[in-house]
């Protein structure tokens, strides 16, 4: 036989996914919330997403010296995630920086894609947000591009926004955060493909409904259940849940885990809201969960089949 | 000859801070400005020094078995005359560095030379590293302080360096801003002296 | 004054006596040797000794159960220093031993049987059909002994086989261990020429898959003026005993096996 | 009640002592390599800090304060903190040397490590009584205790990374530390 | 009859369609065998004959006096030409018997039919197993005498038949079911007798419809065994995810069957059991599936053990120019080979051709901790880390995550999307966990 056969280990079957699909998979999930923000916030929502995106993939190529561009895809979630956690309009450097931030000190000291132990994008915001309160808290009306404050400090001043421009995202707020609906149609995406399941989401979003519920302030049953979606709707929840807390890498691998984490997440975004100096707590309540996501995974290993419980 | 070697060993070769990594409590505390890392830097080598200078005077009548309390002891009792010089003469500075001038005393660069070095080595070869690694601190801290600054303000030493138009990198005034500065200094200095050879 | 100087003092007279008395009452003998074998060590924990790490090597020393010259990487400066401690003769040490790939098949000169798709090291590759080399004894290539030595003296060279930094070395053998194909001897660090090959197979078979095997020819057994070459199993053997360095046996390889 | 509460948490969230306060850090980054180790470092200094705490808060209010020797505090604390420490060494040794054997060096370094001194001073400093000195004392050891496991599984599980040789070990320890100190910040407010 | 499935496993392409609706066909009777002495898991045989003797078609050849081993039986009648090495499926050269065939096939005084074989008793049924060679025809080559032989304290009562061919492309059981489904129950029927076992199974993928339903006619009016209709769900043949779905009990770990009183047989293996018991016919053929898109006319095939794989291939027009893999088994668990000059040994159930298209060499990129291949992992261990673990050479750690309980199904390395050889880790992790258990 002239051609040499391949001689590797079984199994000889593999699927066809790869990184890079995976990655599109998510882009693609992201397309509708992109859009959204492009609809409410014009032009400006555009350019910080495409800037954040390119200065991302740009630094992760500089870094790990290779010619494509797109590479493996996830330094252009990681920009485009962390886009859509900015406000409308913030200034072009502050979204560079933002880029380069994420991929440097988000991803690559630990040892690139696959190891970073927090998310990225959620590294990347927290800092810029400890370094330029100001820029980052500029929140436009998407209906006229008035500056404008965010349901969740209008809720505490007893200032109430309707369901559905809550549902639609016809309301102030990050660029892609604003349209549940937009969210949920990529997350069904993901949901379809198999990339996320139930167990985070499903936890945080709970707790937050829950936690909105009984702690945001008693009263009849409608109210509190009202109560409940608004902190579910309001904020960087949805994002936060759908696809900042499912992010692989930095999330508990174990089914037991994921639930857990999620839960941890719900309940430190709502102490955040409810009791701390911020008005939203997604941002720092993922990555605490990132921190203690080795731990999580460590205390909940699966029963391995056949074990006797002692 | 060998004093020059002690002397100038501590200062980047064997630093404190970025080589030895030790210290890092003040290092990290109070580098929000160049200056007061310079001032924990100096109150330290001070300390350092005079805390050498005893410990190798005293080694051959120290017991080896309590030996590291008699070192807190004296290092603690040169703390304590800094501490009151602070307050006297530099009052300002001394509420700046708060908590941590007391705790010099613990700073595990100093018991560290003094078990290390000082305990084995005669006055003035102890004197001579005292003030190399003292000198090699105070610069860690002085450059870390010193980028901090600017990055967080704009200035190094009160000068405006950026221009009033800089919008400052709030993030390093802030103490997650202390570790990851310290950090990525680190892992420069790791790079620059496998480059340099200095292992 | 007086009552800082009595406070002080009966601080320092209440601790020491509990102290004194703690460390009496609860003593544990430790000794000393053991600590300063380990000071003299280079701490590198590679095991060349045999211990589990530097440590258990001081321990053993100490209590008389190793060698004082098995700190391999230390060489006769550690086993002088030990001995020193220990307060013995230090014992000669036998000629500096360097690591030896003995193999030449690299990519340009060794055919590969099939292609090898899978985890990037030498013991895994061997579980299919004992690796993609068509020859049964030479090098895989994947680079085993690079990762196993802890003093970075292994690098790959671009034709898939180990360089191996005889400065960088020390003797300690974890690479020879470590070789599923035993590629590598521990050989005196003056040996000037050595035969690169291990192939036992016969001419015919060696010729078929690497241009630089030893085919077992013997020009170099009848050419050696020392006569320090023999033929064993196909393969020529010198005696580095015998072996005046003249390089003759260089000259006359047909097949540059001798280097 | 309300009172111990803040301490509390204050002590273990808001101002935690490693990622806030800048405490302890030397162990901070020496112990965190394992989880198990670390689990047992924080007991150990829980314990010797809540030992301290008790000590240098009576001799404060007991020895020092009457005869005017505030002075003399750096002094007679760090000097009661070592013989402490030496204590706990030395019967640890001989009634648990499992234990000592996984702490090993790190005894003596509970001595110069700056936690154990902060604790004491800040609780002379702040003026708690006895009672809320010891709950801060125990509520800080359990934060630095937090922020050390947490850490230590983090750099556990960094051993399957491929970590550039510049960033290996304490540079990237620092920039972990920052970023959960970021994360940590999600706590200021409360209370 | 539908049963609970078991937790994880995959449903990869199954590709059987190119040969299970082809009746399997006997080989042309070989001119050369080349029979290992090793075909099964233990101590290999030892060669009863040596060159220039003259052997009869299902003469003993080989054997070993180690318990944990089987005969080897030659498949033609001939002379022995030389014992020699040969290639082995597992990588490493073996001893084997080269036979040259008079073409007679003339049978060996030994092999009688026995009439009264309902009338043997286990002691007996298990004695002809082991002399008759038989190993477990699915690909693990253990001993079924082994098997069937469990210690007095452990009370058998589940007789399982492994009908579930979960591994994509083989049809070889598939057909045999359709082919001789009562010498199957005939099989199940001496093995229930054997370690007196109360109850039958037969497990069976519920994308066979046509095997179910000749296998419940083959059993019809014995309410002892069961058919059972299983999910169609890769490793759902692997023996502990059978007996969990069949019978509700887990095979502890590091434990056997027999440990929750269960003996697993391959459909093969039956009809090789029967054939030794009715006819006295030792193990010296099988059904083996040549498929894949790299070969020319994919067949299932009756085979004499050892004759070369050019041979069968011949026989089914050849491969394709763009071939570019060669497994021995199935897709999943096979053996990829270097070559195709090897024999047919006991356990070849399929040999499968892939090509170029399907044969991918991506690069191994790092863990991204999608957690896939705990998701399918139907042991539950944590594939991601023992793999992470053996890279950075911390096989102690891979031990913590539970490496030895692997059953290396391969559902791990199918999922991952890093396209990392988590397999093949688990596999380095075991072979040195298990090294530094010896010591």
């Amino acid at each position: 036989m002239e051609t040499r056969l391949v001689v590797s280990s079984s199994p000889h079957l593999k699927t066809p996914e790869s990184i890079q699909s995976v990655m599109t998979d998510v882009l693609l999930a992201l397309f509708p919330a992109a859009i959204a923000g492009v609809v409410f916030f014009g032009w400006m929502g555009l350019l910080t997403m495409v800037l954040c995106m390119v200065s991302a993939m740009v630094t992760e190529a500089v870094i790990l010296r290779q010619k494509n561009i797109f590479g493996d895809g996830s330094a252009a979630v990681t920009g485009l995630l962390l886009a859509m956690t900015l406000p409308p309009a913030p200034p072009w450097w502050l979204t560079v920086i933002g880029g380069v931030v994420a991929i440097v000190i988000g991803k690559q000291v630990f040892g690139g894609i696959g190891n970073n132990i927090f998310n990225p994008a959620l590294v990347a915001r927290a800092i810029l947000m400890v370094s330029w309160a100001g820029h980052m808290t500029g929140w436009l009306s998407p209906v006229d591009l008035v500056s404008t404050a965010t349901p969740l400090p209008l809720a505490a001043r007893g200032v109430s926004t309707s369901f559905l421009s809550l549902f639609i995202g016809t309301v102030p707020g990050c660029i892609g955060e604003t349209s549940a609906f937009a969210l949920l149609l990529g997350a069904a995406w993901l949901f379809y493909k198999g990339h996320i399941c139930w167990r985070i989401p499903g936890g945080y979003i709970g707790v937050v409904f829950l936690m909105g519920m009984f702690f945001g302030g008693m009263g009849s049953l409608a109210t509190m259940v009202s109560v409940g979606l608004f902190h579910v709707l309001a904020g960087g929840v949805m994002l936060g849940a759908l696809y900042m807390a499912t992010d692989w890498v930095s999330s508990p691998v174990t089914p037991r885990g994921k639930l857990i984490f999620g839960i941890g997440c719900g309940i430190i975004t709502m102490l955040v809201r409810l009791y701390g100096m911020y008005p939203e707590g997604v941002t720092f309540a993922i990555l605490l969960m990132n921190a203690v996501t080795p731990l999580i995974d460590r205390a909940t290993l699966p029963r391995k089949f056949g074990e006797v419980t002692k | 000859m060998s004093v020059m070697k002690d002397l100038s060993r501590g200062i980047i070769r064997d630093n404190a801070v970025f080589r030895l990594v030790l210290g890092l409590c003040p290092t990290l505390a109070v580098t929000g400005t160049a200056e007061n890392g310079l001032g924990m830097g100096l109150s330290a080598t001070a300390v350092l020094v005079c805390s050498n200078l005893v410990v190798a005077a005293l080694r051959n009548v120290i017991p080896n078995k309590i030996r590291i309390p008699c070192f807190i002891v004296i290092i603690a009792t040169f703390v304590t005359m800094v501490d009151m010089l602070l307050n006297a003469f530099l009052p300002a500075l001394h509420a700046q560095l708060g908590i941590f001038v007391p705790l010099i005393v613990v700073n595990c660069v100093i018991l560290g030379r003094a078990e290390a070095f000082a305990s084995r080595n005669p006055v003035l070869n102890s004197a001579a590293d005292g003030i190399g690694i003292g000198l090699g601190f105070t610069l860690a801290l002085t450059t870390l302080g010193a980028v901090r600054e600017l990055l967080s303000k704009g200035t190094i030493f009160h000068a405006n360096i950026l221009g009033s138009g800089y919008q400052p990198f709030q993030v390093f005034g802030f103490p997650p801003g202390a570790f990851i500065a310290l950090g990525l200094m680190l892992a420069l200095f790791n790079m620059l002296s496998r480059k340099f050879r200095l292992e | 004054m007086l009552i800082a100087i009595i406070s002080l003092g009966g601080l320092g007279l209440l601790f020491g006596g509990i102290l004194a008395f703690a460390s009496q009452k609860f003593a544990v003998e430790v000794d000393p040797r053991v600590e300063m074998v380990q000071e003299a060590l280079l701490g590198a924990n590679c095991g060349a000794c045999g211990y589990a790490g530097c440590s258990k090597f001081a321990e053993e020393v100490v209590a008389g159960n190793a060698p004082l010259g098995g700190c391999t990487p230390g060489g006769a400066k550690t086993a002088a220093r030990i001995a020193e401690i220990l307060g013995q003769v230090a014992p000669e040490t036998e000629a500096r031993l360097v690591a030896q790939l003995v193999c030449l098949g690299d990519c340009s000169v060794a055919k590969d049987k099939f292609i090898y798709h899978g985890v990037p090291d030498c013991k895994a590759a061997m579980m299919y059909s004992g690796g993609s080399k068509a020859c049964r004894f030479g090098c895989l290539g994947l680079g085993t002994c690079a990762r196993v030595c802890p003093f970075d003296a292994i690098t790959m060279s671009e034709k898939g086989l180990p360089i191996i930094d005889a400065d960088k070395c020390t003797g300690c053998a974890k690479c020879r261990n470590s070789c599923p194909k035993q590629v590598i001897d521990m050989i005196n660090a003056r040996t000037f020429h050595y035969v690169r090959c291990k192939s036992t197979d016969k001419g015919k078979q060696v010729r078929e898959v690497c241009e630089r095997g030893c085919i077992g020819c013997g020009i170099c057994v009848k050419n050696c003026p020392q006569k320090a070459i023999r033929l064993e199993n196909n393969l020529a053997i010198i005696d580095s005993f015998i072996c005046n360095n003249c390089g003759k046996c260089v000259e006359v390889c047909p097949r540059d096996t001798i280097v | 009640m309300g009172n111990i509460i803040v301490i509390i948490f204050g002590a273990i969230f808001i101002n935690n002592f490693v990622l806030s306060r800048f405490l302890g850090l030397c162990p901070y980054f020496g112990v965190s390599k394992k989880v198990e180790t670390s689990i047992g470092m924080g007991m150990a200094v829980t314990f010797v800090m809540t030992m301290a705490s008790l000590v240098t808060w009576l001799l404060e209010w007991f020895v020092l304060v009457p005869n005017n020797l505030q002075y003399l505090r750096t002094i007679v604390f760090i000097l009661v903190i070592a013989a402490l420490v030496q204590f706990v060494e030395i019967v640890m040794r001989k009634v648990a040397p499992a234990l000592y054997e996984a702490l090993g060096i790190f005894l003596p370094l509970i001595t110069t490590n700056c936690a154990v001194l902060g604790v004491a001073i800040l609780n002379i400093q702040i003026g708690y009584n006895l009672f809320e000195a010891l709950v801060f004392a125990v509520a800080a050891a359990a934060g630095f205790t937090l922020a050390l496991v947490i850490l230590a599984g983090i750099r556990e599980r960094l051993e399957l990374a491929f970590i550039s040789r510049h960033f290996r070990g304490v540079a990237l320890s620092l920039i972990i530390a920052g970023i959960l100190s970021i994360a940590f910040m999600g706590f200021q407010g409360m209370m | 009859m539908s049963f609970k499935t078991f937790k994880g496993g995959i449903h990869p392409g199954y590709f059987k369609s190119a040969t299970e609706g082809k009746p399997t066909v006997p080989a042309r009777p070989p001119s050369l065998v080349v029979i290992p002495m090793a075909q099964h898991i233990g101590a290999p045989c030892e060669p009863l004959v040596a060159a220039g003797d003259e052997v009869k078609m299902g003469q003993k050849i080989g054997d070993s006096k180690g318990f944990v081993s089987a005969p080897v039986h030659s498949s033609v009648s001939g002379k022995v030409v030389k014992i020699d090495s040969c290639n082995h499926p597992l990588g490493r050269p073996v001893q084997a018997v080269y036979i040259e065939s008079d073409g007679q096939d003339t049978w060996h005084g030994d092999v009688q039919p026995r009439p009264d074989y309902e009338k043997l008793t286990a002691e007996e049924i298990k004695k002809i197993i082991r002399e008759a060679g038989i190993v477990g025809m699915g690909g693990a080559t253990f001993p079924t005498h082994v098997k069937l032989s469990p210690p007095p304290e452990k009370k058998i009562e589940y007789v399982l038949v492994n009908a579930a061919e979960c591994e994509p492309y083989l049809t070889a059981d598939h057909r045999a079911m359709l082919e001789r489904p009562e010498d199957i129950v005939t099989g199940l029927r001496l093995v229930m007798k054997a370690v007196n076992a109360p109850r039958g199974f037969i497990g069976i993928e519920d994308n066979k419809p046509d095997a179910i339903l000749a296998m419940t006619k083959a059993v019809a009016g014995d309410s002892s065994i069961v058919v059972a209709t299983l999910h169609t769900k890769y490793p759902q043949g692997a023996e502990k995810q059978l007996i969990k779905v069949c019978t509700g009990r887990e095979v502890p770990s590091g434990g056997l069957p027999m440990d929750v009183g269960c003996v697993v047989q391959n459909v093969g293996t039956c009809i090789a059991i029967s054939d030794a018991v009715r006819f006295g016919k030792p193990l010296i053929e099988r059904i083996v599936t040549i498929t894949g898109s790299g070969i020319m006319e994919p067949k299932n095939m009756l085979v004499r053990v050892g004759t070369m794989i050019t041979e069968v291939v011949e026989q089914c027009g050849g491969f394709r120019p763009n071939i570019r893999k060669l497994i021995l088994g199935g897709p999943m668990m096979g053996l990829a080979q270097p070559g195709p000059d090897l024999p047919v040994i006991k356990g070849t159930s399929g040999i499968l051709c892939l090509t170029d298209a399907e044969v991918e060499l991506d690069e191994i990129r790092p863990c991204v901790k999608c957690a896939k291949c705990v998701d399918v992992c139907p042991v539950s261990i944590m594939p991601l880390f023992i793999g992470g673990s053996v890279e950075h050479g911390m096989y102690d750690k891979a031990e913590e995550f539970n490496a030895m309980d692997c059953i290396e199904c391969g559902c791990c390395t199918y999922i991952c999307p890093a396209k990392r050889p988590l397999v093949q880790w688990i596999r380095m992790a075991k072979g040195d966990i298990a090294a530094r258990r010896r010591k």
